[in-house]
Order: C-alpha cells, then sequence, then structure tokens
C-alpha cells in the first residue's frame, strides 16, 4: 500500500512544473493552426508531457516490482536511491549502455524499426487523454475512436519484431500476439459502444462529465470486458502468452537487447498507465477540476494500474485456445447482447422521464439503468457458473477418500 | 475554433512519438560505436549472432509455412470490426435519435448475432 | 508386506509352461536363458499366479567374464514381487530381447543400459544412447572402462 | 453451486492480504540469518595440540582433499604421534560432508560456521596450515556432542582444552 | 509407442500444407527444471511428438560409488534429487542395511521417518510451486512455498547441519541426535504450515484459470502407468493405491496411522492435488512420531568402513517422487562392486511423450512440472 501512496507522491512532484506553465494560459485546444506554429508553448508542454510520459512508464516498471514483491513476501528493489526508487533510471541507463545486439540472420531494418512500431501509436495515445483538466495536444471530438484506432497498430509492431527476429520462439511470440490482439479488439470497441451510447458523445472529456453515476456501477459488464480486453491488449496476466516466459521464453521479443529491449519492455508499462487512464475517465465519473481533479484522475488510475499488477502477482496464464475462445465464445456475445440491452434501456428512461433526444441522461435515469444492470450482472454470473464447457469451471478442489483395501 | 487545427497537434505529437524511440536507438547505436575495450574474441563467435533456441543451434529457418489456425480468427476479426464500425456513430447520435433507431439498428446486430451462431455452429471458432 | 515369491515357487510354475529355461538356479538366484526371456515375461505377465504387471527396476552388472541382467517385477494387485537374472556371456555386443512390449517401463531402462552397459536389445523401438552423445567412445558402466 | 470466479477472487484476496505483512526475506549483507549451532560452514577449526596426525579424516574424506605431511617426533598428544608439518583442507572441492570431523578420534578437526569465504582464485580456497592454526576457534557441534552438553552455542571461542572429548 | 526418431523423421515433412516446426525446449530454457531438453515438433501451436534429451546434468554416481567407501557414498546421494536429499540417504542406507544385516534401534528409525516426511513436505511445496510458475503466475506461489520450505530447511539445519546436502543418515541410525528445542520448533512449523496449506489450497484449488489449464488435461489410465512403471504421487493420481509406506511398509510406517491420497483421472489436476493432500498426510505422520518418538540411542555401533558381506541387495523407500531404489553388489570389499539407482523422475519420463502428444505447447511444460521431474535425480 504504501508503494501505491508512493505512486500518487511521485506524481504529484511531477504536477507543479505543469501547472506553472499552465495556470494562467489558455487550453491549448484553442489554438488555431497559426497559433500552433507561433505558440512555443505548445512544444515545451509537449515535452513535458512526454518526459512526463517516459517518467511514469520508468516509475512504474519500479512500483510493480515493489508491488508484487510484497505479494510475494518479498522486499523487491530496494537498492538504488531511497527505498530503491531509483531502480528504474539504473535499468534504463543499463539497457541503454548495452550493445546493440541483432542477430545474424534477422531482417536487420525491420528489427529496428519494429520498437518504434510498437512505441510510437501508445506515445500517440496520449494525445487526447486529459491528463491535466484543459490540457490535451488535442481535444478531439472523435478521442475514444481515436484511442482504439492508435493503439491497434500496437499488433503490427509485435509482428514486426517477432517476424524479424527469425527466431522460432519469437515467431510464436508474434503469431500469438497477433491472433489475441486481433481477437480482443471486438468486445473492447464494442464495450466502449455501449458508453458511447449512454453518453452520447465519443469526446474524453464529454464521457467523462456524463457521468453522474460513474459507469462502473452503470456498467459493470462492460467494465470487465474493458478490464479484461486491456490486459490481453497489454499482454498481461492472464492474458501474457505473446511474451509467455515459461513457454516460449520471452516471446517476440526473445531477441530483443538493450535499447531496443528497454523500448519494448517499457512501452508495456506506457501502455498499461495509458489505457488504465482512458478506463479511468471511462468508467469512474467526473475530472475534477485543476490539481485536485488531476490527482483524482491518478488516484483512479492507480486502482486499475494496482489491478493489473495484482492478476499478474496471483493469476497463471489462460492457454492460447481457451484465450480466443474467451474472446469470441462469452465476451463478443456478451458485449453484443449488452449493447442491444443498453439501447433499450435508454429508450426505457428517455419515455418514463420525458427526456428530449439529445438531452443528456440525468441522475436518476441513469440509476435506473444501473438498477437493472446490476441484477442483469448478478443473473449473469449465476448461469455462467452453470455453463459447462468453458473449461469444465463446476469441478472444483475435492477431498479424496482412499480406499487402503483394495488395490487397483 | 476549428476542427482541423487541433489535428495539428496530434501531427506534432506524431513526430515527437517517432522521434523518441528513434533518437533513444540512434544514440545507443552511437554508445556501441564507442569502445573502451578492444574488440573481445567472442564477438567472432559464430554462435553469437545464433538466433536463441535454448543453447541448441537452431534447425532450418524460423521462416516456415506456419501452420496459422489463427487465420481464422484474423478473417473472423476483420468481418466483425468492419461491423463494429457501423455501430459507432449510431451510438454517438444514439440520444438524440430514439426509438426508430433502435428499430433500424437492432436486425442489424441480430444479423450479426446470427451471423456470429452460424460460424460457431460451424466450428469456425474451435481450435480444430 | 509385498511378498518376495520363492525361488522354488517360480520354478515349479515355469516348468508348467516350458521345459528348459532355466539356465542356473542357485540358493539365491533364478536364471533364466538369455533366448527365451521374453517368452519367460509375457508368462509372468500374464499367468495369474504371477500377475507382474509392473518392471520395477532393471539393471545390469558387468562380471568381467559375463554380464547379468537382474529383473525385478512387481505385482500391485497380488503385492508380490520377483526376481531373475540374465546372463549374457561375452564382451563384444552381447544382445537380448527387449521386454518393452510386455513392459512400457522398460524402454528407457534399457536405453539406459544400453549406453552405459553396451548391451543391445533386439526389438528395442529406439535403441540408442541416452546420456551419453552418439559416437561416445565405450561404455562407461563397463568394468574396463578407464 | 460453485459461483463462477470466486475461486479466482479468492485467490486475489490472499495475495492481498500478504501486501500488509512483512517480507520474509532477509537483507543479506545487513541482516544474517541466524545459524544454528551445527551448521557445517565453509571453514575448519583445527586444534593442532590435539591433533596426532593420524589422518583418520583424509582417509575418511571422499574426495583426498585433505593433504597432510607428518614426520615422527614427539609432541604433547599421547599415543602414536607425530609431529605435523603440513596439515591443508582443499575447500575449493570440499563438499562440507563433515565426515573427515566423524572420523576424528581426538577431536582435533571440528567444523567452522564461516559462510562468507569466496574467493576469485581456487587456489586461495586451500586452508593452510598457517591458517588453521591461526585460524578463529570457534568449532560448531557437528558431531560434537560434548560441546552441546555444556550449552555451547557456536559463538565464542574454544580453546583445545574446552573442545575435546578427553582432556589433553 | 516409440521415443521415435523414426516417426519423427516422417512427420517432418508436411501435415496438410504447412510445415512442422521443430523446436528444442531446453537446455536452456527457463521451465525445464534443470537442464534438460525436450525436442518437440510442433504443428502450429499443437505438439505432434515429443522426445526428451537427457544427460546434460550426468555425473556417474555408479561409477563414482564404485570407488568410494560405503559411507562416503552417502554424500553421494544427496546430490541425485537434490529436492529430497533425505529420502535419497534413507533409499540408500536401507539398501546397505538388508546388505549388512544391521538393525537401527528404535529412535533412529523414527527420526529418519520425521526427516523423510519433512522432505517430502519441501519436495512437494516445490513441485507444485514451479507447476504454478509454469502456468504462468508470476511466481507468486512459488515464492510462498519456497517461504515453508525454508522453514523445512531450517529445521534441517538445527539436526544435521546442513540445508541441502544433508548426509544425515548413517548405517544403523543416523548421525545426530535432535537438538534442544527441536520439538518445539516443529511442532510450531507443524501448526503453522496447515493454515498454510488453507492458503495454498484458496490460491490455487479454486483458481477458474488453473481449473481450465489442468482439468482433464493428459489424463493417464492406471493400467497404462503401471505398464510404465510409473510410480508415486503420479501413479496414486491415476487411481491405483500403490505405496510402498502402505503396501511394504519399510521403518516404522506399519505403526503410523495415515492415508494415501487417490485420484481418479490421472489428469494434471489430480496429479496437483494428490501432492497437496499427500502434504497433509505427512503433517498428520509428524505429528505422530513426534508423540511416539521413544528415547534411546540413535545409532547402532558401526564401523566407518564397513566391509559387508558378498550378495546383493535392492533397498527402496518411497521418495517424494516415486519409489526410489538401491540396488547394491558388493564384493566384500569397503566399495561396493555396482550401484544401481531406480530414480523414478528418470523411469516417470516413460510417459512425457504419451502425456504431451495432441495437446498444445502450453501443455508441454505443464505435464512436464506434474510428472515432477527432478533433472538431479534423471541424469544421476
Amino acid at each position: 500500500m504504501q508503494m501505491l501512496l508512493f505512486n500518487m507522491v511521485v506524481l504529484i512532484l511531477v504536477t507543479p512544473i505543469l501547472l506553472l506553465i499552465y495556470a494562467n494560459k489558455e487550453p491549448l485546444i484553442q489554438y488555431t493552426s497559426q497559433d500552433v506554429f507561433n505558440g512555443i508553448n505548445f512544444f515545451i508542454g509537449l515535452f513535458i508531457l512526454i518526459s512526463f510520459l517516459l517518467f511514469v512508464t520508468t516509475m512504474l516498471t519500479y512500483v510493480e516490482r515493489r508491488l508484487v514483491a510484497r505479494m510475494q513476501n518479498r522486499i523487491g528493489p530496494n537498492r538504488v536511491g531511497p527505498f530503491g526508487v531509483l531502480q528504474g533510471f539504473a535499468d534504463l541507463i543499463k539497457l541503454i549502455t548495452k550493445e546493440d545486439l541483432i542477430p545474424t540472420l534477422a531482417n536487420r531494418n525491420i528489427f529496428s524499426l519494429a520498437p518504434i512500431l510498437i512505441m510510437s501509436p501508445v506515445l500517440l495515445m496520449f494525445a487526447v487523454i486529459p491528463i491535466l483538466p484543459g490540457f490535451t495536444i488535442a481535444d478531439l471530438d472523435i478521442g475514444i475512436f481515436y484511442v482504439v484506432a492508435i493503439t491497434s497498430l500496437g499488433s503490427l509492431g509485435v509482428f514486426a519484431a517477432g517476424w524479424a527476429s527469425n527466431s522460432k520462439y519469437s515467431l510464436y511470440g508474434a503469431v500469438r500476439g497477433v491472433a489475441q490482439l486481433v481477437s480482443y479488439e471486438v468486445p473492447l470497441v464494442l464495450s466502449i459502444c455501449t458508453i458511447v451510447l449512454l453518453s452520447g458523445s465519443l469526446n474524453l472529456i464529454e464521457i467523462a462529465e456524463a457521468q453522474e453515476i460513474p459507469f462502473i456501477l452503470v456498467q459493470p459488464v462492460a467494465f470487465l470486458i474493458i478490464l479484461f480486453s486491456v490486459a490481453a491488449e497489454l499482454n498481461r496476466t492472464p492474458f501474457d502468452i505473446n511474451e509467455a516466459d515459461s513457454e516460449i521464453v520471452a516471446g517476440f521479443h526473445t531477441e530483443y537487447s538493450g535499447t531496443k529491449f528497454a523500448l519494448i519492455y517499457g512501452t508495456e508499462y506506457l501502455a498499461a498507465f495509458g489505457w488504465s487512464l482512458v478506463i479511468a475517465i471511462l468508467f469512474f465519473g467526473h475530472l475534477g477540476p485543476g490539481i485536485g481533479g488531476f490527482l483524482m484522475l491518478m488516484a483512479k488510475t492507480s486502482i486499475i494500474l494496482f489491478l493489473f499488477f495484482w492478476f499478474r502477482g496471483t493469476w497463471p496464464r489462460v492457454r492460447i485456445d481457451q484465450i480466443l475462445a474467451i474472446a469470441w465464445k462469452i465476451m463478443f456475445p456478451l458485449a453484443t447482447i449488452n449493447i442491444i440491452i443498453t439501447a433499450g434501456e435508454i429508450l426505457f428512461v428517455q419515455s418514463i422521464f420525458n427526456i428530449n433526444p439529445g438531452n443528456a441522461l440525468g441522475l436518476q435515469p441513469l440509476a435506473i439503468i444501473t438498477i437493472i444492470n446490476i441484477i442483469l450482472f448478478a443473473g449473469l454470473l449465476v448461469i455462467l457458473s452453470f455453463v459447462k464447457g468453458l473449461g469444465q469451471f463446476d469441478k472444483g478442489p475435492k477431498r479424496y477418500v482412499p480406499d487402503i483395501e483394495g488395490v487397483n | 475554433m476549428a476542427e482541423t487545427a487541433k489535428y495539428w497537434g496530434v501531427l506534432f505529437m506524431a513526430l515527437a512519438a517517432f522521434l523518441v524511440p528513434t533518437s533513444l536507438i540512434f544514440l545507443s547505436h552511437i554508445f556501441s560505436k564507442i569502445r573502451i575495450r578492444p574488440k573481445p574474441d567472442s564477438e567472432k563467435n559464430v554462435s553469437r549472432g545464433a538466433p536463441y533456441e535454448s543453447g541448441m543451434t537452431p534447425v532450418g529457418t524460423a521462416r516456415v509455412k506456419f501452420n496459422f489456425r489463427f487465420y481464422l480468427f484474423a478473417l473472423l476479426f476483420l468481418i466483425f470490426d468492419v461491423e463494429v464500425l457501423f455501430i459507432f456513430p449510431w451510438a454517438a447520435r444514439f440520444l438524440h435519435l430514439g426509438f426508430e433507431a433502435y428499430v433500424a439498428m437492432l436486425p442489424f446486430l441480430m444479423l450479426v448475432l446470427i451471423g456470429f451462431l452460424y460460424e460457431w455452429k460451424k466450428e469456425a471458432l474451435e481450435w480444430k | 508386506m509385498t511378498l518376495e515369491l520363492s525361488r522354488q515357487y517360480v520354478v515349479s510354475l515355469l516348468t508348467k509352461h516350458f521345459e528348459d529355461v532355466i539356465d542356473l538356479d542357485t540358493e539365491k538366484h533364478l536364471y533364466i536363458k538369455a533366448e527365451n526371456l521374453h517368452d519367460v515375461c509375457l508368462i509372468f505377465k500374464d499367468e495369474p499366479e504371477f500377475k507382474m504387471d509392473m518392471l520395477r527396476y532393471l539393471d545390469c552388472v558387468d562380471y568381467i567374464d559375463h554380464f547379468e541382467l537382474r529383473y525385478a517385477l512387481l505385482s500391485l494387485s497380488n503385492n508380490q514381487s520377483l526376481t531373475f537374472k540374465v546372463r549374457l556371456w561375452g564382451r563384444d555386443d552381447p544382445e537380448v530381447a527387449s521386454v518393452v512390449d510386455v513392459w512400457e517401463g522398460a524402454n528407457l531402462q534399457e536405453r539406459e543400459i544400453y549406453d552405459l552397459m553396451g548391451i543391445g536389445f533386439i526389438n528395442h523401438p529406439n535403441m540408442k544412447r541416452i546420456f551419453l552423445w552418439e559416437g561416445f567412445p565405450g561404455h562407461p558402466l563397463r568394468k574396463d572402462f578407464l | 453451486m460453485r459461483i463462477f470466479g470466486l475461486g479466482a477472487i479468492k485467490g486475489l484476496v490472499v495475495t492481498l492480504k500478504y501486501l500488509f505483512r512483512p517480507p520474509f526475506t532477509t537483507q543479506y549483507p545487513e541482516n544474517k540469518l541466524d545459524i544454528s549451532p551445527r551448521f557445517r560452514g565453509n571453514n575448519f577449526v583445527w586444534y593442532e595440540e590435539r591433533c596426532t596426525g593420524c589422518s583418520s579424516c583424509a582417509k575418511a574424506c571422499p574426495l583426498g582433499i585433505i593433504r597432510i605431511v607428518t614426520h615422527p617426533e614427539s609432541h604433547q598428544q599421547v599415543g602414536n604421534d607425530y609431529k605435523i608439518d603440513v596439515f591443508e583442507i582443499d575447500t575449493g572441492r570440499c563438499m562440507f560432508c563433515a565426515l573427515c570431523v566423524e572420523a576424528c578420534p581426538y577431536d582435533a578437526l571440528h567444523m567452522g560456521g564461516d559462510f562468507e569465504k569466496a574467493d576469485y582464485v581456487r587456489e586461495d580456497l586451500v586452508i593452510t596450515t598457517d591458517q588453521l592454526r591461526e585460524g578463529t576457534k570457534k568449532p560448531q557441534t557437528q558431531f560434537r556432542p560434548q560441546l552441546e552438553d555444556i550449552g555451547y552455542q557456536g559463538e565464542e571461542e574454544l580453546d583445545e582444552h574446552e573442545a575435546g572429548r578427553w582432556s589433553l | 509407442m516409440s521415443q521415435g526418431n523414426e516417426s519423427m523423421n516422417e512427420s517432418e515433412k508436411n501435415i496438410g500444407g504447412t510445415e512442422s516446426v521443430l523446436l528444442n525446449l531446453g537446455p536452456q530454457h527457463p521451465s525445464t527444471h534443470g537442464v534438460f531438453r525436450l525436442r518437440t515438433l510442433l504443428d502450429g501451436e499443437e505438439v505432434v511428438d515429443v522426445e526428451p534429451i537427457l544427460g546434460y546434468l550426468h555425473r556417474g554416481s555408479s561409477k563414482l560409488a564404485e570407488e568410494r567407501s560405503y559411507t562416503q557414498i552417502i554424500t553421494l546421494t544427496d546430490r541425485l534429487d537434490y529436492l529430497a536429499g533425505m529420502s535419497n540417504n534413507l533409499a540408500y542406507i536401507s539398501a546397505l542395511e538388508k546388505l549388512t544385516d544391521v538393525e537401527p534401534p528404535e529412535r533412529a528409525r523414527y527420526l529418519r521417518v520425521i526427516m523423510v516426511e519433512l522432505m517430502r513436505i519441501a519436495s512437494h511445496l516445490m513441485g507444485i510451486g514451479f507447476l504454478i510458475n509454469d502456468l504462468g503466475a508470476w511466481i507468486t506461489p512459488l515464492m510462498h512455498m519456497f517461504r515453508e520450505r525454508e522453514k523445512i530447511l531450517d529445521l534441517f539445519e538445527m539436526v544435521c547441519g546442513a540445508r541441502i546436502t544433508f548426509s544425515y543418515m548413517r548405517l544403523g541410525g543416523v548421525s545426530h541426535d535432535l537438538p534442544e528445542g527441536f520439538e518445539k520448533s516443529i511442532a510450531e512449523f507443524l501448526d503453522d504450515f496447515e493454515k498454510k496449506i488453507e492458503e495454498y489450497e484458496n490460491l490455487l484449488l479454486g483458481n477458474e484459470i488453473i481449473l481450465s489449464r489442468m482439468v482433464g488435461v493428459a489424463p493417464l489410465a492406471g493400467e497404462r502407468a503401471i505398464n510404465c512403471s510409473i510410480t508415486g504421487p503420479n501413479l496414486r493420481a491415476s487411481g491405483v493405491d500403490w505405496d510402498l509406506r502402505k503396501q511394504d511398509p519399510y521403518e516404522i510406517y506399519d505403526q503410523l496411522d495415515f492415508s494415501v491420497p487417490l485420484g481418479e483421472n490421472g489428469d494434471n489436476w489430480d496429479r496437483m492435488v494428490v501432492r497437496i493432500e499427500e502434504m497433509k498426510e505427512s503433517v498428520h505422520i509428524l505429528r505422530q512420531c513426534m508423540d511416539k518418538l521413544p528415547q534411546g540411542p540413535y545409532r547402532a555401533d558401526t564401523d566407518f568402513f564397513v566391509r559387508p558381506p558378498e550378495g546383493e541387495a535392492y533397498g527402496m523407500v518411497e521418495a517424494p517422487k516415486g519409489e526410489l531404489g538401491f540396488y547394491l553388489v558388493s564384493d566384500g570389499s569397503i566399495a561396493p562392486y555396482r550401484m544401481g539407482i531406480r530414480s523414478p523422475s528418470f523411469i516417470n519420463l516413460t510417459v512425457l511423450r504419451e502425456l504431451c502428444v495432441g495437446w498444445k505447447l502450453a501443455d508441454i511444460i505443464v505435464n512436464f512440472g506434474t510428472l515432477d521431474i527432478n533433472v538431479g535425480e534423471v541424469d544421476r
């Protein structure tokens, strides 16, 4: 827990710098095309944002190691700096100064390009995310759609990395990665659609402001689907098959070392941070104003991040065919039916509360939808408990009654 | 405020997002040229540049005609992702559109689901 | 307790099926003729008096002039065990029938004996070295190795 | 009926609990585990006064790493007594099985409790006669029940009169 | 049937238009539990053929034993299954005692059983821990199990001064009596460990992911297991009630009350659960032993360089991994003429190919993990 707090503290440290520059400035979204070229502030902001992201990435590697270590009854890295906080930076320095090794038979250009292909989309994703209220690189009206579109490019990099390495382990990682990333795209996007339905907008800020009741209560099913889809997109446990270390060593980045590995490794955490931010915005209610809003957002993000770390510290991995079965046989139909039901519910509350078309749903309508959805969610859990063939979940631990007399 | 102006921000972000990893790789490339110690003998070793295969010399190439069962899943993704694309604008405007839009979308979603069930029945979703 | 079948009992039962399989019948051990090994093993496995369903352990000792294979059998259903031996004369490529088709458990054990003792097992499905690499000179557990 | 997902959540609860418990591990160089008095460390305690040079230890050693050179010349120990010129133990190959300690009839050789004796050169791992003579005399109670009987915990130094079963 | 080269060559070519991939899992692989190599032929994700290739850790214990005295061999046996050194010691000593007709005193028998059962817990902890690690849990269960094993090793250190390479058993007894305070420590450990087993069950047994990965995967029928000479928990998981401690009691097991947990299908799940249940039984046995522990000598008077009469003996115990047997041939000298080792890990490998073929790449690792191989014992 102290690590969670520590994570928060570190994030707070950066905030004043951001605020200093943007406290009395108008938000960037008001720049016109000419302003962008004239406004040097934009570039400073961009620089700060990217430094902030890289800083968070490095810290997250440390935070995860500490947290999971504590779950494992260990201490975790505690040598570099106070409590070991500089561990991530030490790793980074070590990795950057390592030799740039490219396998002889690898496709050199693609091999070098792949880490860039993996990292760029994830960095690009932050262009629309309102980390600080009013501060976005581009407050696009299609915000969430942009996020989905940009991040799906990541699978390209994964496949490029795996294929260019010319190693069998990498090949397996790449192929698995593509199948998995591609499969989880569909339920993820469908579930985002339900959120869009409720808020009536694709803009991230507008979605956040539409949440009179946090959408995690309104849409628990969508939340779970998005949570696990994102875990799959991020290659995190229980869906980390494309870098399954006990099976295919390191998956698509088996051959990578040095800076390129650092990029791939860091991107995992950067993407985790980005997606956690998105989930926090989509599901955890309003964005507050000013520094308080920033802290609240970071706290919400930390919860999601902690969930990912927690899963990793507890659960094993799911097999490839099971992963695809979960995506297609459970999540996809659930998400589709969820859309139909949600749309029906919206029509229902619009008619009983006489809401004009185009107006946002108020508190009471959302409350009714919440109640219905929670009941449905409970029912779903019960139904799933009875379904066989999802890997025979009905067979629990049993006590064997040993038969001592009879042999064989 | 022009909507297009915002995309300039995205463009610069894209440039930055491309430059950050590129410069890091370039930087390490420069570092790798600086040699403090002479080239060790191990660097002339052939197996140094060989792909990893648990310490064994790899048999054959990794560029094989892979049994790509995932191909089916990729195709499925194509089909359904395009359909999802149709849902997005509808969902964004749904609060404005009301009952007629629901009635219009329902058959479409049903078609998607029926198609999905058909594929399930045809065992396109099974591993074998 | 697992019952160790007595030598006389085994001999008396074996002579029902075969006439001349006993190579040597000492006080302590029972020696089966190498050429009858496979048939005898089948009897040991299938006859209800024996019903030796597991090959517990297969080992080989090098006595310079001959090799002794020791078959330790175990019957889980009758809870009894049985041990017999086979002598192989000569040092250059001694051979004996494999019992892998009777007890699959002999598979790796026979390969190990082939590797370290140099005894060939006829009809073994995969008769090659197991611990040492192909082309290793000699068989290390023989007494004349080094 | 088992509610779907409950089992996975149970596991999560277990790991969450451990987040708030103190870690089990010890930070090695700062904190050290308490070793038991019988612990077989990687040094030896040798009492030259008790040693007769009988080479029982060298005979008992499975690896033959104890080297003893003697010449007949009486000194204080009773019995067939030799003067010891060389008594060396090559701990680079030693596996610390304590068979030599068990074999010593005069309680001259004891296991030591040290475990921080790494070195860069293999030759330095050989404990020479001088090192054995001058080393700290903190014997472990491995195969020395008389030390346990007096409540010795392997912490203080013992001289040759205290360490053996028989006084000299 | 075959461990097959010929089958491999045939299938290497083409399967339904796609090429199969020949992948070496090991020797330098994170989850082969040592230096072990699995030459696998894969069709996409599916396993066409598996061939275990051994010998990377072969130290020639049998040959080394031929030039060491009987007591010195005890140090060799520690290093066979380095996760269960006590069991190896006991197996060797039981063979040696059969050879020399030495009767250990009663207290020694109890001490041996205490040590061996502690060792069984430690070995099973490692087996399950690494298995779950292979399943992909980020070493959390493994670390929790390491922690408990660490406590057991502390107990061993109290008794015999070493944590892995014990060399504790001696001909006609054990090398040390229990130290002061051991009773208290072991009682504390057992009380704590029972709670920890509950925790493991919460962590592992209910988890839907583990269930879906293990239930019904790679089943092994009882008859097949017997025919392949499988012993130990793997055999019992297949539903065969065969435990040397029950069926052929050695030491004092006939005076103890315990049950033998059995599985049903012999799938991965059963193999794991049987091990957990066995740990509980071991706790039960340990409690009884500590209650009944008689006073008296702990070691018979024997020579260091013992010269057994000419003859041979086969002594075996139910080691954590299966039936561990030592076959000693004596020619009357101080060193055995031949020492054969029936190592359960090695013989259990017989079914590996059968278990893996037809399942996925990820299942190979799990099947391999549930077989609970220790490479030190395979390659001895």
